[in-house]
């Protein structure tokens, strides 16, 4: 399951939808709002996405994890729109049976959705704002 | 014919909207495309990447263009 | 800050304990109790610790991942007590500026409390009962 | 010295009680502790590993017991 909200993700919620009797293993990543990047104090972050490309994204991630881990029940949830410091931008939750697999599917669709979901984020600071990695 | 362009991120900014139409002759590629967008906004040059989605999927440059592709340019991503 | 609890596990101020404005990521491994294990029916775990100890034990694997990552903030928090099938067991939550070291510092943490803190496992089968790792 | 020794786990079990008293002469050490369990519980031989808690820290073999010391065994421990 995977999705893009506008409003603040509920934690709890996203875990529930992994728990499994089969499962002795969850792992959670929560990507959040830092309060400065490369010492330099941010204000918000504003996150855009192309929204019906990077659930089909987010969701090809979840599948390439369940080709190569023994998961039961995986979820990516991302927020859009502009994000306080400390705010919770993405979450992932993914349980297996084992814990190995889940720390390695867990960290594995975080480094991929970095690199493949066509969401944007634009760090909002007191004298300008840049858009995240656009330029080398 | 015409191609709606549709812009997201740094992209946006670069075309000065989120939607831009561009003309471009039948049969042509989205290298094509990509080629003359940078030629007409040279900003394009100084991205780290510069992809092209064709319905919400990855394209590559040989991709062959239609007037009813939905286009979106995908400039370097930054979630998480 | 680490704890043993004979209650179940509040997950989301296991989280808000190490939330922080300094950090991107966080990391949350949740121990849950299986239905089965090596294809044996389970019934219930019973969990018992030495709590003192095990408190101890805990705080010092905290002290050794700080030593070898960036850390924000950590918390383990163990239940004790009977267990059903589903319920968590463990959570352990860790916060850093980026993430490939909450990953590293939350594996370490459940790998280490595996082995040394002082808190043993029952398993209640239909048929009996066996403490978990007590024999070669 | 009389030491009062408690267990947990499956040691609990072996003794068939959490907490025993166990005579051992002054001086003795952790490993003699060890020996005189194992010598009058044999199921102690049969576990994975076994190791003496002294006042709340792993203690080693060399480890001098006193009287007044919190002495527990533990047996494999499986939290998690």
């Amino acid at each position: 399951m995977t999705s893009i909200t506008h409003k603040s993700i509920d934690l709890q919620s996203v875990i529930e939808a992994v728990q499994s009797p089969k499962c002795g293993a969850i792992d959670v990543f929560i990507g959040t709002v830092r309060e400065q990047t490369k010492g330099k104090a941010v204000l918000r972050l504003d996150f855009e996405a192309y929204e019906p490309m990077a659930i089909k994204e987010m969701q090809k991630i979840i599948d390439r994890a369940h080709a190569q881990w023994p998961i039961e029940k995986m979820t990516i949830v991302h927020r859009v729109g502009s994000l306080a410091i400390g705010e919770v931008a993405v979450v992932i939750a993914v349980s297996t049976p084992h814990r190995a697999a889940s720390f390695a599917a867990c960290q594995f669709a975080i480094d991929t959705l970095k690199e493949t979901v066509p969401i944007w984020k634009k760090e909002i600071f007191e004298d300008g704002e840049v858009w995240v990695a656009a330029h080398p | 014919m015409e191609l709606n362009i549709i812009a997201f991120g740094i992209a946006k900014d670069i075309l000065g909207s989120s939607q831009v139409q561009v003309s471009l002759a039948d049969g042509k590629t989205v290298g094509d495309l990509l080629e003359q967008l940078k030629a007409s906004y040279q900003d394009f040059e100084r991205l780290a990447s510069l992809f092209v989605a064709v319905n919400e999927e990855y394209a590559s440059n040989e991709t062959i263009l239609s007037a009813t592709d939905e286009v979106v340019l995908i400039p370097p991503v930054s979630g998480g």
